[in-house]
């Protein structure tokens, strides 16, 4: 029973964090939250007696995806602020 | 109910949010992030469900690990396109208006 | 024989991909040509095998389904193994002198071009239904790669679309697998179609079997989920367009098909089958009619894409609750419709590039008086276009022509009209692209003339689409070849 | 831009499917498949060379789709290196100063790589293998990057295109080799499975872990249209 209510808890969190990483309005928090999402993807997978799954969401669902978007985000943010011209200049 | 189909179900619960994210978001990242959650919904709904009749089934656990791989090739494919058009652009979004969102909705 | 045969289709692009990748283009051009012949050795080898001995399962890594992945190898893989290995050499040797390979990033063109051509054979001769789902995806990422190579701000916004419609109609596809494999406890097809049949809640099936199809049609572009696909194949190198076009789509729409005949009978209704061909004759119309306004040329030929798909999934209505010589009919008229559209498609876009190469300009209206200095690829062009309008004698004619009279069989006569009428749109905005090349402008050629060979490539797959209509029986008798069923 | 009714319509239909799979997932879930699929699978898991299951499903008894799927991460590399710019391997503002961290990156290093090794070794037997190695060897090649240490090998040239497609070949040679001997397209030949598995996850982990890296490394940094190539 408790076992059962751990599941269910784990599933509304899963639910309410792939809702929060959508609907956030700030990029950054959103990625961050995908990458909670991901962890918890790997619980996931424990509970479903899957530990390879585990173990290669943890690293690469949550790990790589996160950095690679982590990593888009906050160049996006960079391209932002100092602007495209800036850029422009660096090419000569 | 069954803890494997109590996840199969979250995996349902999953694609909807998924579909709307990608439907409705307009940031080409965003649209990624959504993809990445239905491509995870599948992956619940493919061990769950088979896990609720079998018990732990290695089959599709296997095939989730290559989804988990193609998933993340294409995820990293978006994010050098979506860099470079970027760069490109100064744009994060596809086209103007109705006209980019088109092909994930049908009319 | 079958041994070396399937190792050599499998292996050959795969390990052309790996190779090219350390060479240059121009290196990459050279060993291009070689596998190119490979591939034809080997899939006249396997017609030849599968003439004499009957089509057969072939067990990978020699575990039988359903532990391992069996692939199908029938008449109907073999037709369109041999029309890959034709049509994707006639792009490759095209894109060979097209492409320009002093830039850099274009070395990266074979080995797309040879994953892609991988994922094509998997598909053709897939059996399992998550192989399949790799096929598809290795496929896509290939198109979507060769779509963005370049790197252009267009090329990538079309790349962008392209991916976001190819992810998510995998994902569906892969949800559909996910249901069957909890339905079956199998993945392969050969399989659950013989377990549906004997089941008694068939009906089961049917949420697995719509989302199979959603996933697919997306990836097919059936309207109306086609947006993806004119500024993809529009802005696409035009070798490449035509690769997209003339067999890229068909890779989904050939799954879908393979499903729909295994299963569509039990588990589907007719209320389904009506409306996937209703949405294939919107294709059709509207297709046409976007085809015809478009200013650019590529676009053009892209929208006409957009309308032919629409033809394909006539399939689906014509062979639900039908007997089974009028589903035979069916089925071959489309097998037709599939191959005379990739010769014709391929031919239509490879001419097309060589008639912007000669004006420099991909608008319509830049074609004025083209016809008096390049008629060779404009005569390809049009060519391709009575195929696709569907005139006697050429291939289109006779797939609409079997498409007809399995539709009068059926008593399915309102498909008449949609073949009718997407024939004489056709002819609209093939004549509307003539009409604009002889229009005269001054007596001066001020055209660039495109290397020869890249002429004579376009005119011999237009040649091919015509000729179809009077070698369709011999064509049709490669799918027709026997099957041993050794389950 | 577009209309609040037009979002309520799709809010409603995306409810309306989603509920239309809870259905036929609970459908499902009440209909017993009776699979065979598990119990074969424990019949022939001692003849696939390897103790675990997972690693047997991937490498031995579905190889074919691994193939493949190396084969998509290839192009996925190979896109983004096509797209690679100049200066993407300098970039300065990701060097770090704190000396801190440079010294505990020292010692963490040598211990994610260990790690990576065990992952691999273990994948015989237990839950680990090729792609969870090859990812905690890309997370290592990460963090080296982030502190500003010098990934030469990563450069756009012949070495690095060799290293993405290392465990693509190796693969490729072993199912054509099998061919040749006669077996089908991919089988191991009896008595060399596992060594022959053990020998193309090690060469996969490393071709996996450097795509993985590459794609982080190679991202788009700036609007540069020539790239970089390291040899012409």
């Amino acid at each position: 029973m408790i076992e059962w209510l751990l599941d269910l808890l784990l599933a509304l969190a899963l639910v309410s964090t792939a809702a929060a990483a959508l609907l956030s309005r700030d990029l950054f928090r959103a990625v961050v939250v995908f990458i909670a999402f991901g962890l918890l993807m790997a619980v996931c997978w424990v509970r479903l007696q899957a530990p390879d799954l585990a173990l290669a969401e943890a690293a690469i669902g949550a790990g790589l995806t996160g950095v690679l978007l982590l990593d888009a985000v906050s160049h996006f943010r960079r391209g932002n602020s100092h602007g495209l011209e800036s850029q422009a200049e660096e090419e000569n | 109910m069954s803890t494997p189909l109590l996840y199969a179900l979250t995996g349902v619960v999953l694609w909807g949010i998924g579909l709307l994210g990608l439907v409705g978001l307009r940031h080409l990242l965003r649209k990624l992030l959504a993809l990445n959650l239905i491509g995870s919904a599948t992956f619940l709904i493919l061990v769950g469900l088979a896990q609720h009749h079998n018990g732990p089934d290695p089959v599709p656990q296997a095939l989730v690990l290559t989804g988990i791989v193609v998933s993340i090739a294409a995820t990293a494919l978006g994010v050098v396109l979506i860099r470079r058009y970027f760069h490109l652009t100064g744009c994060t979004e596809l086209g103007n208006g109705a006209e980019g969102s088109k092909e994930d909705r049908a009319p | 024989m079958s041994n070396w045969l399937m190792a050599g289709l499998l292996f050959t692009p795969l390990a052309l991909a790996t190779t090219s990748l350390l060479l240059n283009f121009r290196q990459g051009r050279a060993l291009a040509w070689l596998g190119m012949v490979l591939q034809l050795l080997v899939s006249v080898g396997l017609r030849g095998l599968v003439k004499q001995e009957g089509g057969f399962y072939y067990s990978l890594a020699g575990w039988d389904a359903p532990l391992g992945i069996e692939l199908r190898v029938d008449g109907l893989a073999v037709t369109f193994l041999l029309l890959t290995t034709l049509v994707a050499s006639g792009c490759g040797i095209h894109a060979g002198i097209y492409l320009k390979p002093d830039k850099p990033w274009q070395r990266y063109f074979w080995p797309l071009y040879w994953f892609l051509w991988a994922g094509l054979n998997t598909v053709w001769i897939g059996g399992d239904l998550f192989n399949l789902y790799v096929g598809l995806e290795l496929i896509s990422l290939a198109a979507v790669g060769l779509v963005a190579l370049g790197g252009q701000a267009e090329a990538l916004r079309a790349a962008l679309r392209y991916l976001l419609a190819a992810l998510l109609g995998s994902m569906a596809y892969l949800l559909g697998v996910a249901l069957i494999y909890g339905q079956f406890g199998t993945l392969s097809l050969a399989e659950v179609a013989h377990q549906v049949r004997l089941m008694d809640q068939a009906e089961l099936m049917r949420p697995a079997l719509v989302l199979m199809l959603v996933g697919l049609a997306l990836k097919t572009a059936l309207f109306p989920l086609h947006g993806w696909l004119p500024p993809a194949h529009g802005i696409a190198k035009s070798p490449v367009s035509a690769l997209l076009s003339a067999l890229v789509v068909k890779a989904s729409f050939y799954i879908a098909a393979r499903i729909w005949l295994e299963a569509g009978e039990v588990v589907a209704t007719q209320w389904m089958a009506q409306l996937i061909g209703a949405l294939g004759a919107a294709a059709v119309i509207w297709g046409s009619w976007l085809a015809w306004c478009q200013p650019r040329l590529k676009q053009v030929v892209a929208y006409s894409s957009v309308a032919q798909i629409g033809y394909l999934f006539l399939l689906f209505p014509l062979t639900f609750g039908v007997d089974a010589s009028t589903s035979l009919q069916a089925q071959q008229g489309i097998t037709l419709q599939v191959i005379s559209h990739a010769l014709a498609k391929s031919a239509m876009f490879l001419a097309a590039g060589n008639l912007i190469l000669a004006v420099g300009n991909n608008r319509v209206d830049a074609l004025a008086g083209v016809s008096h200095f390049l008629p060779f690829s404009l005569f390809s062009f049009g060519l391709a276009g009575v195929s696709l309008m569907g005139l006697p004698p050429s291939g289109g004619f006779a797939a609409k022509w079997m498409l007809l009279q399995a539709s009068m069989a059926s008593g399915q006569w309102w498909w008449i009209l949609v073949l009718v009428g997407g024939g004489l749109l056709s002819a609209a905005y093939v004549f509307r692209i003539y009409r604009a090349s002889f229009l005269e402008r001054d007596e001066k050629d001020h055209f660039y003339h495109p290397d020869r060979r890249l002429e004579v490539v376009a005119m011999l797959l237009a040649v091919a689409s015509l000729g179809l209509g009077l070698a369709g029986s011999q064509v049709l008798s490669v799918m027709a070849l026997p099957f041993e069923e050794v389950q | 831009m577009r209309s609040p009714t037009a979002y309520v319509s799709v809010l409603l239909l995306v409810i309306m499917l989603t509920a239309l799979l809870g259905r036929a997932v609970w459908q499902l879930a009440a209909f017993d498949s009776g699979s065979e699929l598990p119990r074969l699978l424990q019949n022939n898991l001692a003849a696939s060379g390897v103790e675990h299951p997972v690693t047997a499903v991937l490498l031995n008894f579905r190889s074919y789709d691994t193939l493949l799927e190396i084969a998509v991460l290839v192009i996925a590399a190979m896109v983004g290196i096509s797209m690679a710019r100049t200066r993407s391997l300098e970039d300065p503002e990701l060097r770090t100063a704190d000396a801190l961290l440079r010294a505990l990156l020292r010692w963490f290093v040598p211990l994610m790589l260990l790690l990576a090794a065990y992952l691999l070794w273990a994948g015989a037997d237990r839950p680990g293998g090729a792609f969870q190695a090859g990812a905690m060897l890309a997370a290592t090649g990460v963090l080296m990057r982030l502190t500003g240490m010098p990934l030469d090998f990563l450069r756009p040239g012949l070495l690095l295109r060799i290293g993405l497609v290392l465990g693509f070949a190796l693969f490729l040679l072993v199912g054509l080799a099998s061919a040749i001997a006669g077996e089908a397209f991919l089988a191991y030949p009896p008595g060399l499975s596992k060594a022959l598995i053990l020998s193309i996850e090690t060469l996969l982990t490393l071709s996996i872990g450097m795509i993985l890296l590459a794609l982080f490394v190679s991202a788009p940094v700036n609007n540069a249209s020539e790239p970089e190539e390291g040899e012409q």
